[in-house]
C-alpha cells in the first residue's frame, strides 16, 4: 500500500516528491510523538498519584483522559508575557532551540530493522550533536529573560547538562567499542548476536548485561540530562522557582514542557536502543510479536522508570549532582572503558 | 559521500523548528495581550528588581565549561577509535591507553586541585 | 710567544685587578698595576733588540688555528711598520699608571685594570696578521676606553663616551663588511698577507678602499669625521687622553698601511688626491680652529688632529720619505701628545680647570714644571732636535718631492702649529700671576717629575738620534711602497691567481 | 620511514612521562619552596638534554613514528640547547617566583610541557607534528604568562599573547592547508619532492608560502608582525619572559628551517624575498623603537625583534641565483645566531630577575643605575651581555653577526652586499641603546647601595652564563662547527 | 545539484578566513568576539583541509582537521581562562581599554 502511495506521489510531484514524502514520514513520527508526550504528562501524574495512594487527575474526561487536551487549550489562550528589558528575539528563540533538538533527534532512531527516517552511518554521532544543542535553548532562555532566577537557573542547568554529557559520551564510546559501528540499526542488530541469543535468550545478549555499570550510568545521566528528578534543581521551586522558564508563560512555556517530555522519551528510547536490544524480542519464542511493539513496550518501561525515580527519590543538592557527575561517573566509565577494551583484546571477546 | 540520507535530518530540524514557532505564534494570536508594568517586571518574589539581572556569576561555571570542552574533545577522539577498535588491534588499543593515561593524569590533577569540587 | 706575552700579560693582570681589587686596598692595587705595566713593558723590550732590521718580513710570528670553520687563525707578527708601536704602547701604559697614582681615588682597580686591558688589546691590533683577529682587537679597544671616559671623565663624559664609541663603531662596521668580502674573494682566508697578494678589479678595490677609509679615517681622525676627538679628549681623564692621543689614533693610521694601501693600491693611487686633500684641510683648518680654543685640552686635541693629518698626508704621497716620515711622526706624536696631556693633567689636578684664562704666570710658582712644559710645547710645534721635528720635516720634504705647492701648504701648517702652541704657552705660563689659583700652586712632586723626565728623554732622544726608529722601518717601508707601486688589477695575460687555488674551499652545501 | 623507531624519540617520551610525574608529584608536595618538584624538573631536563647531546654526537638521521618525526643532528642540537636554556631559566626564575607567589607546581609542569612542545617542533617531519608541537609550546606559554593571576599587567600580556599567537597559528595553518592542497601531502619530505618535481600548482604554492611565512614571522616576532613582542615581554612576569625569549626562539628557528628549507626550498626565491623584507623591517623597527624605551624589558623586547631580523637575514641568504651551494653555510650561520642570541638573552633577562626584589620589579633601565658600584661583577657580566647583543667583539654576539654577514657576502650578490651594509648600519643604532645600559650601570650613581643578594646557584649560573658568552666570543669555533655539522648533516638527508 | 567544485570550498574558506582576520583587527569592543574570530579562522582552515582532503582522496587532511579541532578547543579553554582572570583584574573586556602596556 505504501509503495503504491509512493509511486503515485512520485508521478505527481516529480523532483520535489522525496521532500514531500519525507515530510509525510516526519509527520508520521512527530504526531504520535506529540500525543505520547501529552499523555506522558497524564501518565506521570497518574503514576505519581498511585505511588502516593491517591487517584491523580480524574476530572476531565473518563479517568481524566482529556486532561492533557484541556491543558493544551488552556495554554493556547494564555497571554505570552514579554518581560521588560528582555531580548525579544532571543526570548522567542529560546523555546524553539529547546524543542527543535528534542524532535530532530528522532530522525535517526530506528523503529525496526531498516525502519528509520535516516539510516545514517554516523547516527550516534548525529544524535549526540543534535542533543547537545539543547543547552543553547536553556542558556538563551535564561539570558533573554532578564531575570536573576532565570539566569541562575540557566547556568545551573547548562553546567549540569554539560557535566553529564561527558559521562554520557563515555557511555556511548563504550557501546561503540563493542558494536563497532555508529549506525543505530547496526547497534541494535549487533545485540542480537552472541551465545545467549543463539540459545534463544536474546535479552541476556543485550548490552545491558556485559555493560551493566555503563547502563546504570547512562540511565542516571539521562535523568540528569533531561533535568528530571532527582536532578531537577534547575527548576527547584523552593530555590529558584522555575529556573530558566520562570518568565515564560502560555505556549512559550508549553514548548519547554513539551521538550522536557519529548527528551524523556528520547532518552528512554535511546537506552532501549543501545542497551536493551531495541526492537528485538527478549526471548526467541516471542519473536512473532512485531518489533515496534517491543520497542514501545521497552520504552514505556524505561519512561515509567523515570517517573518511578521521581516518585521515590528526594532532590539532590547541586554540589552533590556535580560531584556525582565528575567524581563518580567519569571514573567509573573510564575504568569500564579500559576493562571493555582489554576484554575485546583478550581471547574472551564476546563481540566478534 | 552519500548525503541523501541526511535529507530527512535537515527536514526534521526544520520541522522541529516549525513545531517551536507555530504554537508560539498561535499563542500570541489567540491569547490576550494586556501588559502592565507589574506584570512585565522580572519575577523577584515581589521585590523590585534592584540590579541588572545579567550579573557576574560564579567563576566555577566557567571552569565547568572549560573542563567540558576538554573532556568532550577527548570523547571526540574516542569515537573513531571505538568504532574501529576491532580492526586496529593491539597497537591502536595501547595508543589510546597512553592517551587515556595522560587524560587520567590531567583528571587526577584537576581532582586534587579541587577543580571538581563545587563547595 | 713574545707577542702573545705582550698582549696577554697586561690583559690578564688587568682582569685580575678587576676581579680582585677593592677600593680599600687602593695602595696595593696601584703597586700591582705598576708592576704589571712594568712587566708588560719589559716583555716588549726583547722585540726591539731581537728585531732583524735587514728584513721586511714578519717577525716573531705566531700562527695557530683559531676558528676553524671560518679558517680564522691566531696569527701574530710584527714588521718594521708595526714593531715600534708595541713597546710604545707598553711604555705609555706605564706612564699612565704613574700619572693616575694619587689622582684616581675611586674604583682604582677598575681604572688600572681598564688601562692594562686596553694596552694589551692595542698591542694586539698592532701585531695581528689575521683580518678577523685585527678586527676583534680593534673593536675590543672601544670597551675599556668607553668605560674610562664614562666613569672617570668630566661633566659631559656620557655624551663624549657615546660619541666616541658610536663614531668608531660606525666606521669599523663597514670595515667588517670589507673584511668579509675579502674573506670571500680570497676563497676563504682571513690572512692579511694573502689579501695583499689578491688581484682585485678597480671598482672592487675602490669599494674596499672606502670601507677601510671609513674605519680608519674616523679613528685617525681625519677631517671631517674628527668631531668626536675633541669631545673625547676634553671629557676623558688625563690617562685616557694620553692613551687616546698617543696610541689609539695610531691604530687608524696603522690600518692605512696594513690594509688600505697594500690591499687596494690602485684605488689608493686613484683616490690619493682625496686623502691628501682631506689631510691638508685637516692640517690647515684644524690648525686655525686650534688657535681659537679656550680650553687647553681641546687645543691639544685639535693639534693632535692636525699632526695626524701630517701622518696621512705622508702615507698618500707614496714615497719613502713620506711614509717613514708619517711613521716617525706617529711615534713621536705618541710621546709628545702624551706629554702634553700629562702637563695639562698636572695643572688640572691642582686647579681643576682647563680654561686657559684660569691660568697665567704659572712659571712663577712652578718653574720646574714650566720648563718641562716649554720643552714639550716646542716639540709639539716641531722644534728641531725634538721628536716632533723629525717626522714633520720628513713628511714635508716628501710632499715637496711629490708636489711643491702641496709641500708649501703643509709647511705653512707648521706655522699654525707654532702659533697656537706657543700662544697657549704664553697665556698659561708667562706673565704675572693673576689669580689665587695660580698663586697657591706647588711645583712638581717626585712622581710627576719622574714621568716628565722620562718622556722628555724619549722626546729628546728621538729628536736627536732617530736612526734606530728609521732603521727598523726602512726595509718594510720600501717593501710596502714597492708593493703599492705595482698594480694589482687582474690582467688577462697574467692569468695566474696564485693564492686562490691553495685556499681551503668554502664549506659547501649538501 | 615506516617504522616506529622508539629509540629515536626516547627523549620526548621521557619528557612526557616525567612531566606527568612532576604534575602528579607536585600535588602532594607541601614544601612551599617546591624543592622536590624543582629538582625533579631539573633532573628531567638534564637527562633529556644529555640524551639529545649524545644522539647529536652519534650524528645519525633517523625517521621515527612512521615518518612523522625525524631525529636528526639539527633537531638534537637545538633540543639540547633548549634544555640547557630551560634549566638556566628555572635556576634564575626560582627566587623570583618564590617571592611573587608564582612558585607553584604549574610553573614547572607548564615549563616542561612547553619544552616538550619545543622538542616536538625541532624534530617534526610532518605539518601535523609541526602544528602540534607549536601549539603545545604556545598554549603552555600563554598559561605561564598568566601565572600571576592577580597581576593586571601579566594577564593583559597573556591576553595579547594569546590572541596574536592564535592568529599566528591561524595564518600558519592556512598556509599549510594551501601547501597540502597543492602538494597532496603533509609529509615534509614528500612536499619537498613534489615541489622540486614541479608537479604542484605554483600559484597555490606561492599563496600558501605567503601565509606560512607570515605565521612564522608572527611566532618569531619579526616586524611587521611584532606588535605582541614588547607588550608580552613587558607585561609577563620576568621569569616567564625569560621562558618566552629563550627556548621558543630555537624552536621557531627549527620550524622555519623544517618548513621553508626542508619542505619548500624549491620556492626559496619566493620566501627569501619575504624574509628579506621582514628582516629589514624588523631591524629598523626593533632598533629604532628600542631607543625610545625606558623599560628594560621593553627595550630588550624591541632588541629581540631586531635580533630576529638579523637571524632571518641568514636564513634568507641560502639560495641565490638558483644556487644552493651556500645554503648550509647560511643556515648554520642563522642557527649559530639563534643559539648565541638565546644564550645572551638568558643572561640579560636573568639579570633583571636578579635585580628584582620582593615587591619591587627592577624593570626600568634606571634600576640598573650604579650597578658597577653595588656589584661590580654583575655589572661586568651584564656588560658582556649587552656587548654581545650589540655585536661587539670579543663576545659571542659578534661572531653571530659575523657569520650571518659572512653568509650574506659569500652569496656574491650585490643585493645581499647592500643588505649586509644596511644591516650593519642599522645595528649601529642598536649599539646605542645597549651602550646606554652600560652607561647607566657604570656612569650613574646608584640609588641603593646594597650589593645584589642572590642564592648561590643563581650566582654560579649567572657567572657561568657571562663567562660562556665571553668564552664563545674568544673561542667560537667549536659551537660554530657544531651548528655547521648539524645543518650539513640535516640537509644531506 | 549544481556541481560544487574545490574552488567553491576554497573561496568560502578564504572568505571565512578574511572575515576572521578582519574581526580580529577591526574589533575594538569585546574580547569574546576576538576569541570567536579565532575559532572562525580555524574553522576556515578546517574547511580548506577537508575540501582538499576530499578532492585529493587523501585522509591525512581530515586527520589534521581532527587535531586542529582539539587544539582549537584547548586554545579556547585557555583563552577563556585568561579572559576570566583578566576581567577579575581589570573589570573590563573591552579591547580598547587594554592599554596598560605602552612604552
Amino acid at each position: 500500500m505504501i509503495d503504491t502511495l509512493y509511486q503515485t506521489g512520485a508521478g505527481l510531484l516529480g523532483g520535489a516528491w522525496p521532500v514531500v514524502w519525507t515530510l509525510i514520514k516526519i509527520i508520521a513520527v512527530v504526531a504520535p510523538l506529540m500525543i505520547c508526550v501529552a499523555y506522558l504528562t497524564l501518565w506521570e501524574r497518574k503514576a505519581i498519584g498511585w505511588t502516593q495512594i491517591r487517584p491523580g487527575p480524574n476530572r476531565v474526561g473518563p479517568y481524566g483522559l482529556l486532561t492533557p487536551i484541556a491543558d493544551a487549550v488552556k495554554l493556547i489562550f494564555k497571554e505570552i508575557i514579554l518581560p521588560s528589558a528582555a531580548n525579544k528575539g532571543l526570548f522567542f528563540l529560546g523555546p524553539i532551540m529547546t524543542i527543535m533538538p528534542a524532535l530532530a533527534a528522532w530522525a535517526v532512531i530506528p523503529f525496526g530493522p531498516e525502519v528509520a527516517l535516516a539510516n545514517v552511518n554516523a547516527g550516534l554521532l548525529l544524535l549526540m550533536a543534535i542533543t547537545s544543542i539543547e543547552v543553547y535553548g536553556v542558556i538563551i532562555a535564561g539570558w533573554a529573560s532578564n531575570s536573576k532566577y532565570a539566569f541562575l537557573g540557566a547556568l545551573r542547568a547548562s553546567a549540569q547538562m554539560v557535566s553529564y554529557e561527558i559521562a554520557m559520551g563515555f557511555c556511548l564510546v563504550v557501546v561503540l567499542m563493542v558494536s563497532g559501528t555508529m549506525n543505530m540499526s547496526a547497534i541494535v542488530l549487533q545485540q542480537g548476536q552472541g551465545m545467549f541469543a543463539d540459545m534463544g535468550l536474546g535479552f541476556l545478549s543485550w548490552n545491558w548485561l556485559p555493560l551493566l555499570p555503563i547502563f546504570v550510568v547512562f540511565f542516571i545521566s539521562g535523568l540528569a540530562e533531561t533535568n528530571r528528578h532527582p536532578f531537577d534543581v534547575v527548576e527547584g521551586e523552593s530555590e529558584i522557582v522555575a529556573g530558566h522558564m520562570v518568565e515564560y508563560s502560555g505556549m512559550s512555556f508549553a514548548m519547554f514542557f513539551l521538550a522536557e517530555y519529548a527528551n524523556m522519551i528520547l532518552v528512554s528510547i535511546l537506552t532501549v536502543t543501545l542497551f536493551l536490544g531495541g526492537w528485538m524480542s527478549p526471548v526467541a519464542f516471542l519473536d512473532f510479536i512485531p518489533g515496534w511493539i517491543w520497542l514501545g513496550i521497552k520504552t514505556f518501561v524505561v519512561v515509567t522508570l523515570f517517573l518511578w525515580v521521581r516518585a521515590t527519590f528526594p532532590r539532590y543538592r547541586y554540589d552533590q549532582i556535580m560531584r556525582l557527575g565528575w567524581k563518580i561517573f567519569i571514573p567509573v566509565t573510564l575504568v569500564w572503558l579500559v576493562v571493555v577494551g582489554l576484554w575485546i583484546q583478550s581471547p574472551f571477546n564476546i563481540w566478534q | 559521500m552519500n548525503l541523501d540520507q541526511y535529507l530527512p535530518v535537515i527536514l526534521f530540524i526544520l520541522v522541529g523548528a516549525g513545531v517551536g514557532v507555530a504554537p508560539q505564534v498561535l499563542g500570541a494570536l489567540l491569547g490576550p495581550h494586556r501588559p502592565d508594568q507589574a506584570k512585565n517586571s522580572p519575577y523577584e518574589c515581589g521585590f523590585e528588581a534592584f540590579e541588572d539581572a545579567r550579573m557576574k556569576f560564579d567563576v566555577r561555571y566557567y571552569l565547568v565549561a572549560i573542563l567540558f570542552i576538554l573532556f568532550d574533545l577527548e570523547i571526540a577522539f574516542l569515537f573513531p577509535w571505538a568504532v574501529s577498535l576491532k580492526e586496529i588491534g593491539a597497537t591502536g588499543f595501547w595508543a589510546m591507553m597512553i592517551f587515556l593515561g595522560i587524560l587520567v593524569v590531567g583528571f587526577a590533577y584537576e581532582w586534587k586541585k579541587g577543580a571538581l569540587d563545587w563547595e | 710567544m713574545l707577542l702573545s706575552l705582550s698582549i696577554f700579560l697586561p690583559i690578564v693582570c688587568g682582569l685580575v685587578l678587576l676581579a680582585l681589587g677593592r677600593d680599600d686596598q687602593a695602595r696595593a692595587v696601584r703597586w700591582l698595576a705598576l708592576l704589571a705595566a712594568l712587566a708588560s713593558f719589559a716583555v716588549t723590550l726583547p722585540l726591539i733588540c731581537g728585531f732583524d732590521t735587514s728584513s721586511a718580513a714578519m717577525q716573531f710570528v705566531e700562527n695557530q688555528p683559531w676558528i676553524e670553520r671560518f679558517n680564522v687563525r691566531y696569527h701574530l707578527g710584527v714588521d718594521g711598520i708595526s714593531m715600534w708601536f708595541v713597546p710604545l704602547t707598553a711604555f705609555i701604559t706605564v706612564i699612565v699608571v704613574i700619572a693616575a697614582w694619587e689622582v684616581i681615588e675611586k674604583r682604582v682597580n677598575q681604572y688600572m685594570g681598564a688601562f692594562l686591558v686596553l694596552s694589551g688589546l692595542m698591542i694586539g691590533v698592532f701585531s695581528a696578521l689575521d683580518g678577523l683577529l685585527f678586527y676583534v682587537f680593534f673593536e675590543a679597544t672601544l670597551i675599556p676606553m668607553y668605560i674610562i671616559i664614562g666613569v672617570w671623565g668630566g661633566p659631559r663624559r656620557v655624551y663624549a663616551a657615546f660619541k666616541f664609541f658610536l663614531y668608531t663603531l660606525a666606521g669599523s662596521l663597514l670595515m667588517l663588511i670589507a673584511l668579509l668580502y675579502l674573506y670571500f674573494s680570497s676563497g676563504g682566508s682571513f690572512d692579511i698577507q694573502t689579501w695583499h697578494k689578491l688581484p682585485l678589479p678597480l671598482n672592487t678595490q675602490t669599494l674596499l678602499f672606502f670601507a677601510f677609509l671609513a674605519a680608519f679615517s674616523v679613528k685617525v681622525p681625519m677631517w671631517p669625521v674628527h668631531t668626536w676627538l675633541p669631545d673625547a679628549h676634553v671629557e676623558a681623564p688625563t690617562g685616557g687622553s694620553v692613551v687616546l692621543a698617543a696610541i689609539m689614533l695610531k691604530l687608524g693610521a696603522y690600518g692605512f698601511l696594513r690594509f688600505s694601501l697594500p690591499i687596494a693600491p690602485d684605488a689608493a693611487h686613484h683616490w690619493s688626491w682625496l686623502i691628501i686633500a682631506m689631510s691638508l684641510i685637516g692640517v690647515v683648518y684644524i690648525g686655525l680652529v686650534a688657535l681659537v680654543q679656550q680650553d687647553m685640552k681641546k687645543l691639544v686635541a685639535y693639534s693632535s688632529i692636525a699632526h695626524m693629518g701630517f701622518v696621512t698626508l705622508g702615507f698618500f704621497i707614496f714615497n719613502e720619505l713620506g711614509v717613514s716620515g708619517g711613521l716617525v711622526q706617529m711615534i713621536s706624536h705618541g710621546f709628545v701628545s702624551g706629554a702634553m696631556f700629562l702637563s695639562i693633567g698636572v695643572l688640572y689636578d691642582r686647579v681643576h680647570s682647563r680654561e686657559i684664562a684660569a691660568y697665567g704666570g704659572v712659571v712663577n710658582t712652578m718653574p720646574k714644571f714650566a720648563a718641562f712644559a716649554l720643552f714639550f710645547t716646542m716639540a709639539n710645534c716641531g722644534l728641531p732636535a725634538t721628536a716632533g721635528f723629525v717626522g714633520e720635516w720628513m713628511v714635508i720634504l716628501g710632499t715637496v718631492k711629490y708636489s711643491f705647492w702641496l709641500g708649501a701648504i703643509a709647511a705653512t701648517a707648521l706655522i699654525f702649529g707654532a702659533a697656537y702652541s706657543l700662544w697657549m704657552y704664553k697665556r698659561v705660563y708667562f706673565g704675572p700671576v693673576t689669580n689665587e689659583n695660580v698663586k697657591s700652586l706647588t711645583d712638581l712632586n717626585a712622581r710627576e717629575f719622574l714621568m716628565m723626565a722620562v718622556l722628555a728623554i724619549a722626546v729628546l732622544w728621538m729628536g736627536v738620534y732617530p736612526k734606530p726608529f728609521t732603521d727598523v722601518m726602512d726595509k718594510s717601508v720600501s717593501h710596502l711602497l714597492q708593493h703599492v707601486g705595482s698594480s694589482k688589477l687582474p690582467l688577462p695575460v697574467q692569468a695566474t691567481a696564485p693564492a686562490v687555488s691553495e685556499m681551503p674551499a668554502q664549506p659547501a652545501a649538501n | 620511514m615506516n617504522t616506529m623507531n622508539w629509540l629515536a624519540v626516547y627523549p620526548e617520551i621521557i619528557l612526557l612521562a616525567m612531566t606527568c610525574v612532576v604534575a602528579m608529584v607536585d600535588l602532594w608536595v607541601t614544601d612551599p619552596q617546591r624543592r622536590p618538584t624543582y629538582w625533579l624538573t631539573q633532573l628531567t631536563l638534564a637527562v633529556v638534554g644529555a640524551i639529545h647531546l649524545s644522539y647529536f654526537h652519534d650524528g645519525l638521521t633517523v625517521y621515527a613514528m612512521q615518518g612523522m618525526v625525524v631525529a636528526d643532528p639539527m633537531g638534537h642540537l637545538l633540543a639540547f640547547f633548549a634544555c640547557v636554556a630551560t634549566i638556566v631559566t628555572l635556576v634564575y626564575a626560582r627566587p623570583y617566583a618564590a617571592s611573587r607567589e608564582m612558585l607553584k607546581g604549574e610553573l614547572f609542569t607548564l615549563t616542561l610541557f612547553s619544552m616538550l612542545g619545543v622538542s616536538v617542533m625541532v624534530s617534526a617531519n610532518n605539518f601535523l607534528v609541526v602544528y602540534l608541537g607549536l601549539e603545545l609550546m604556545s598554549l603552555s606559554l600563554y598559561a605561564l604568562v598568566a601565572l600571576r593571576r592577580d597581576n593586571a599587567n601579566a594577564t593583559e600580556a597573556a591576553m595579547k599573547y594569546f590572541v596574536l599567537g592564535a592568529l599566528a597559528s591561524g595564518f600558519l595553518l592556512y598556509g599549510l592547508s594551501m601547501m597540502y592542497g597543492a602538494t597532496g601531502s603533509l609529509s615534509i619530505p614528500r612536499v619537498f619532492e613534489v615541489i622540486s618535481l614541479g608537479e604542484a600548482n605554483k600559484s597555490v604554492l606561492v599563496f600558501g608560502v605567503v601565509f606560512v611565512v607570515a605565521g612564522l614571522a608572527f611566532k618569531l616576532g619579526a616586524a611587521p608582525f611584532h606588535m605582541w613582542v614588547p607588550d608580552v615581554y613587558h607585561g609577563a612576569p620576568t621569569a616567564t619572559t625569560l621562558l618566552i625569549g629563550a627556548a621558543p626562539k630555537l624552536a621557531a628557528f627549527a620550524i622555519t628551517v623544517r618548513l621553508l628549507v626542508e619542505g619548500m626550498i624549491g620556492l626559496a626565491v619566493d620566501w627569501q624575498q619575504m624574509l628579506i623584507v621582514l628582516s629589514i623591517a624588523s631591524l629598523l623597527v626593533g632598533n629604532l623603537a628600542a631607543i625610545a624605551q625606558s623599560n628594560l624589558k621593553r627595550m630588550l623586547a624591541y632588541s629581540t625583534i631586531a635580533q630576529m631580523g638579523f637571524m632571518l637575514l641568514g636564513l634568507a641568504s641560502g639560495v641565490v641565483n638558483d644556487n644552493t651551494l651556500s645554503a648550509a653555510n647560511a643556515y648554520s650561520s642563522a642557527m649559530f645566531y639563534a643559539v648565541t642570541y638565546v644564550m645572551t638573552t638568558l643572561g640579560s633577562f636573568g639579570m633583571i630577575l636578579l635585580l628584582s626584589r620582593q615587591g619591587h620589579e627592577a624593570e626600568e633601565i634606571k634600576d640598573m643605575a650604579g650597578l658597577a658600584k653595588r656589584s661590580p661583577w654583575y655589572a661586568a657580566v651584564m656588560t658582556i651581555f649587552m656587548l654581545s647583543l650589540a655585536g661587539i667583539p670579543p663576545t659571542a654576539g659578534f661572531y653571530a653577526k659575523l657569520s650571518v654577514l659572512q653568509a650574506m657576502i659569500s652569496t656574491n650578490n650585490p643585493l645581499y652586499l647592500g643588505l649586509a651594509i644596511a644591516a650593519v648600519v642599522v645595528s649601529l643604532i642598536g649599539a646605542y641603546y645597549y651602550l646606554r645600559v652600560i652607561k647607566v650601570m657604570f656612569f650613574d650613581e646608584p640609588t641603593d647601595h646594597t650589593p645584589l643578594g642572590a642564592p648561590t646557584d643563581v650566582r654560579v649560573v649567572m657567572s657561568l652564563n657571562g663567562v660562556a658568552v665571553l668564552a664563545f666570543g674568544l673561542l667560537p669555533g667549536g659551537l660554530m662547527a657544531w651548528c655547521a655539522q648539524a645543518i650539513v648533516k640535516t640537509l644531506a638527508t | 545539484m549544481a556541481a560544487i567544485t574545490l574552488g567553491h570550498f576554497l573561496t568560502l574558506g578564504a572568505i571565512l578566513f578574511a572575515l576572521s582576520v578582519v574581526g580580529i583587527f577591526m574589533n575594538r569592543k569585546n574580547l569574546i568576539v576576538l576569541l570567536m574570530a579565532i575559532e572562525l579562522m580555524l574553522l576556515a582552515v578546517n574547511l580548506n583541509f577537508v575540501a582538499f582532503s576530499h578532492y585529493l582522496g587523501d585522509m591525512a587532511g581530515q586527520v589534521f582537521v581532527f587535531f586542529i579541532l582539539t587544539v582549537a578547543a584547548a586554545e579556547s579553554a585557555i583563552g577563556l581562562a585568561i579572559l576570566v582572570v583578566l576581567f577579575r583584574n581589570r573589570a573590563t573586556i573591552n579591547v580598547d581599554e587594554l592599554d596598560a602596556l605602552k612604552g
